[in-house]
């Protein structure tokens, strides 16, 4: 299939953040049915992350709080070199502090040659007060732009949920050049106490939430979005299963991100996720473009009930 | 109790502490876990971090954690006091392949005998049992089995001067002159470069081999990607990796990720690991 | 206990839309253990609420959009004259779509003398264009003082975690105000696709959700918000169990509110709750005001390693 | 298939339609689904609305709901043919209190049937067995028992002309002339004012009896709050209730909610019912 002009094997794709840390487990990945990869967001600055407890299984999602390790872009020299001799499509993620740190890091990454390059808006804005990028429409709007401007790459802009209207921090980037939208970044924040050690379980105290409890939030992201804008769409958010995906898909997406669901189906869950996803397909004689968007549809009966 | 113990942490409190050594303590915690050995469980000591540790005591109703008072956390662990509270997740990782037979070889190093000795407890009496450290102060479990090790320590302070590998080679030869059955497993847990060297020598010899890996972790259970060695999930797919796949691990002994992702060889890694 | 001077048996909660539709329900979850009931939201005029599905169960927690169903403030003279004669305390729930509105509905309710009034400001303000009230510090400023203004009971404003920062509309309540904050209202919104109907599942597509797998918004929520205020908050959102309670009430709550919990213990998960809460009290050798906010201490290892 | 139908909705074919009469359809679905009598499932057409109905047909392999075309929503669902999807939760709420003996009076009137239809099934043939409708053509499921059916109609067209109740009060006495057994439980579902009636008669001979009910509901499992009758919450505590429980009921047959939460006389209830 295509996607902003590139092939992709399948629709499936590895949520930023999760196993992609190096070349040969990217491959593995995409070796084991995943369509598109991509690298763990790229920082402005050599990053350690959070103290651990970082990521914790809540068996019916996880909550982390990671704290976006990075070695820096100016710093990954080797990385990228084993990346030029790649055999997968590569989506690399990037983030930054201010406008000018991600313009910083876009300008690096783009002359790697990445496929895509993902901007995580999820990251403080230190310029407004610790705001986030991406709850605001007119810092969402700025960054895309600037990104846009300096980068050769489709551009997708990756939203939280945590947005009052995501919808319209979508248009927002829509408007300021993004190829693509990729929604959901995790949901909450949240905080889990340990009540016989009296403290918050993570060293950062809150996390985001992600993995089967937030699919619900990230499907009504999805499909505000859908509304709203007529980029692709990246859905994301709680997928463990075929029938997820194809959920995803009716409420607008083009492609279908993984991240959590490796915690519980393991590396294999994205070859698992395309069988059952064909297997639904097939046995209702349909196909991904005859179902995307398919839940905004009304049918006979809501004309009647209405 | 919990009976879900890889999800949040649940608290335990330390039972009993044993002092092995100036450097080594084991901690005892009253808790039925479900355990393989090679397996490990992430420990938390709330308000400062959380850290891998490898099960190195187990039975029905308790088992033990040996640890190497080395720095910050591993400190503060060993200087736990008993009824006081830790966290455990886990255990997490693949844990030994283990076989039924007699033409086995364990060999630990230093600190990598937590992870073989309850292994040991499951196999014949009469395999090889080689047991190296620096000196005679980081020799652990003196006393614990009722199989004949052969020592080894760098300073010669006790047993064989020298290397585990020394010992390991020499067993190989001996047997293949006194026509004794070649060996059909070397168990093998220690510093990297120490598991790397019995790996070549296995692999001269023909012999499968197991090795249990260390990296930096963060969730434990192969989602975050900290502590990948080439295509490999540490936390999932090993801590313990046989001869087959060791083969396809280019970062084996050579390349290992800080915690800010970025890869570096192995001298670099420890000595960050060195830092605090 | 005591709480804002009325004496309550215990610190549970009844979640406000969970039940309480007759004074004999609100009589029975009383007996069954629950300290402080709180009635179903009465809103400014009649209205029949959303078509069904309306409340589906996902197992980790539930997803609703009933639509603030209510007889309208102006005809429950038969309610109240039931509750007159009430041998429990009672906290009236109402809302509004304008401030006005909300006015309307506490200057009718505060003469029928409940114990508590609870303003749910997770309702859309039709003054600004259907913004939520709780989303935004001055219209939570303003509705909280002018239904204050006219009510003679204790105010209890009731949050939505859809707002960016609700530790600051927290203290907007507070300035306004207010003498305690509930925490939360049903997190996301979010939605769920049948992919056979093709179709969101529930009538009004998106819902709020609730129960266990909100729990680690709420802490959050609830932590954020003991921070910021001086006043009792009531803590609310996927509490189960005694030690959801002990985690919530360390998190920072006076009270602790149960809702959804009734789908999985039922009504009798409040005498459940209770023992559960009291036995790890007694084991723990501790009280209810030693606990409270204790996630909010640092402990010597804290500050060793950072 | 799921193996949890009390969550989101499962979607199933209808399988096979049967035209009861010209009110009345049978609806069938294949699906294996745990069951006890009295139970209901809430019904989804999508994009239109969800209603609860009882399950008047069950085996193995399928179960069945009957259904009178009476509003928008029964209408539609009668209308529905084979192949097209529905959404069912459930099974919800308590089901039938079953006793073992023969001293047994069921009395369902109209499409009350339905929920009584398989708990006679699983009991004796011997029971006492009162069937009444407004007419001859609301009478159901003619052929589907091996009981002998005691029938009257509002209107003469079958049986006797009258209510269900004098069909009871005359078996009662008869019990009572002839030394016979008295009843030791009657089972009821149909219209409020007519299970009240048999609620009444029942309780002037003290014989216990249980009662199917009937209210707006929303999410079936007991959270909402929309079909509280009193202290009791019909989705979840009933539909069914025993004697022991309706004397405590000032609502029964007296009070209802209204969608808005209104509680309004059963007289309004019922024509708001008929708005539509
Ligand atoms: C799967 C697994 C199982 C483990 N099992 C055990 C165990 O059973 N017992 C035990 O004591 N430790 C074990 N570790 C190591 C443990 O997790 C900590 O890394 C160790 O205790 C040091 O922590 P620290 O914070 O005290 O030291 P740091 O402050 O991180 O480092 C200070 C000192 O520790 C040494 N050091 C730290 N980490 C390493 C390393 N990975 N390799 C070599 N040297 C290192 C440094 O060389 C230096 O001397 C295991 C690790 C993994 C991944
Ligand atoms: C636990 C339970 C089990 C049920 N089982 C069945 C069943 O097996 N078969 C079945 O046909 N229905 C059953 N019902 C009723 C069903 O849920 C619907 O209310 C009914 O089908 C009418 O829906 P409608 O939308 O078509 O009618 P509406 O549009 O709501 O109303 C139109 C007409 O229906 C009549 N009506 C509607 N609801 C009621 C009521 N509650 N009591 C008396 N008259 C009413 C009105 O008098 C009017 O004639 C059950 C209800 C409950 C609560
Ligand atoms: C451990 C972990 C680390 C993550 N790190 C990043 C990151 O660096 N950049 C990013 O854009 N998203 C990050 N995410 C968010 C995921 O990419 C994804 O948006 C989210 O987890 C929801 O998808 P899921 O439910 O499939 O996990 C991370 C998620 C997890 C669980
Ligand atoms: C079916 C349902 C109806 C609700 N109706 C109301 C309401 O009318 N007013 C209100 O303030 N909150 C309402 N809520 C929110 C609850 O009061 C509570 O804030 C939320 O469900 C979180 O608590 P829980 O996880 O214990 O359910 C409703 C929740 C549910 C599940
Ligand atoms: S520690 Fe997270 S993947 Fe291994
Ligand atoms: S229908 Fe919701 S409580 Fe009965």
């Amino acid at each position: 299939m295509k996607f902003l002009g590139k092939n992709l094997n399948n629709p499936l794709v590895l949520a930023s953040g999760v196993l992609g840390n190096n070349k040969e487990i990217l491959e593995r990945v995409h070796k084991n049915g995943c369509g598109l990869v991509t690298m763990k967001s790229i920082g402005p600055a050599p990053r350690d992350g959070h103290k651990n407890p970082t990521v914790i299984d809540l068996g019916h999602g996880m909550i982390n709080a990671v704290g976006l390790p990075t070695p820096g872009y100016a710093h990954m020299e080797e990385e990228w070199k084993a990346l030029e001799k790649r055999n997968f499509p590569l989506n690399a993620s990037i983030y930054g502090g201010s406008v000018k740190e991600y313009q910083a890091v876009a300008q690096f990454v783009t002359a790697k040659n990445p496929d895509f390059i993902e901007i995580n808006i999820s990251c403080p804005n230190s310029e407004e007060h610790g705001m986030i990028f991406g709850v605001n429409e007119k810092s969402a709007f700025d960054v895309v732009a600037a990104v846009k401007k300096v980068i050769d790459q489709p551009l997708i802009a990756k939203l939280t949920p945590q947005a009052p209207d995501i919808a319209k921090i979508a248009k927002a980037c829509e408007d300021a050049g993004a190829d693509a939208i990729c929604a959901i970044n995790t949901a909450g924040p949240g905080m889990v106490i340990d009540i016989e050690a009296q403290m918050p379980i993570l060293a950062f105290k809150k996390g985001g939430l992600s993995g089967p409890m937030i699919k619900p939030i990230a499907i009504r992201c999805v499909y505000d979005i859908y509304k709203a804008v007529s980029i692709p769409i990246i859905g994301l958010g709680g997928v463990t299963t075929g029938e997820d995906a194809v959920e995803m898909i009716m409420a607008g997406a083009s492609l279908v991100g993984i991240g959590s669901g490796v915690r519980y189906r393991g590396i294999n869950i994205f070859n698992q996720v395309n069988q059952e996803l064909n297997s639904w397909l097939t046995t209702h004689g349909t196909t991904l473009d005859k179902i995307r968007g398919a839940a905004h549809k009304t049918n006979c009966f809501q004309e009647s009930a209405q | 109790m919990k009976p879900v113990t890889d999800q949040t942490p649940i608290m335990l409190k330390l039972a009993h502490k044993r002092i092995d050594s100036a450097n080594f303590a084991t901690l005892f915690f009253d808790y039925s876990l479900d355990f393989k050995p090679g397996q490990f469980v992430m420990i938390w000591i709330p308000g400062m971090d959380e850290k891998p540790y490898t099960i190195s005591h187990h039975n029905k109703s308790r088992f033990g954690i040996t640890i190497e008072a080395k720095g910050l956390f591993s400190k503060k662990a060993v200087a736990m006091e008993e009824g006081d509270l830790m966290g455990f997740r886990g255990p997490f990782g693949n844990g030994f392949h283990t076989i039924s037979s007699s033409n086995i070889a364990v060999v630990a190093g230093g600190c990598g005998m937590a992870p073989l000795a309850p292994l040991v407890e499951t196999l014949d009496r009469d395999i090889i049992f080689i047991h190296g450290a620096r000196s005679k102060e980081f020799l652990l479990y003196r006393h614990r089995f009722d199989i004949q090790r052969q020592i080894c320590t760098d300073d010669g302070s006790q047993g064989h001067k020298g290397f585990v590998t020394d010992l390991l080679e020499k067993e190989i030869i001996n047997r293949k002159k006194t026509d004794k059955q070649p060996l059909e497993m070397v168990y093998t847990c220690g510093p990297e470069i120490m598991m790397h060297r019995v790996f070549l020598l296995c692999e001269s010899f023909d012999i499968p081999c197991q090795v249990s890996l260390e990296r930096y972790m963060r969730c434990g259970f192969g989602v975050c990607g900290a502590c990948v060695c080439g295509e490999q999930v540490v936390c999932k797919d090993g801590p313990v990796f046989d001869s087959k796949r060791l083969r396809t691990m280019d970062d084996f002994n050579k390349i290992a990720l800080l915690k800010s992702g970025k890869p570096v060889n192995m001298d670099q890694y420890f000595s960050w690991r060195c830092q605090s």
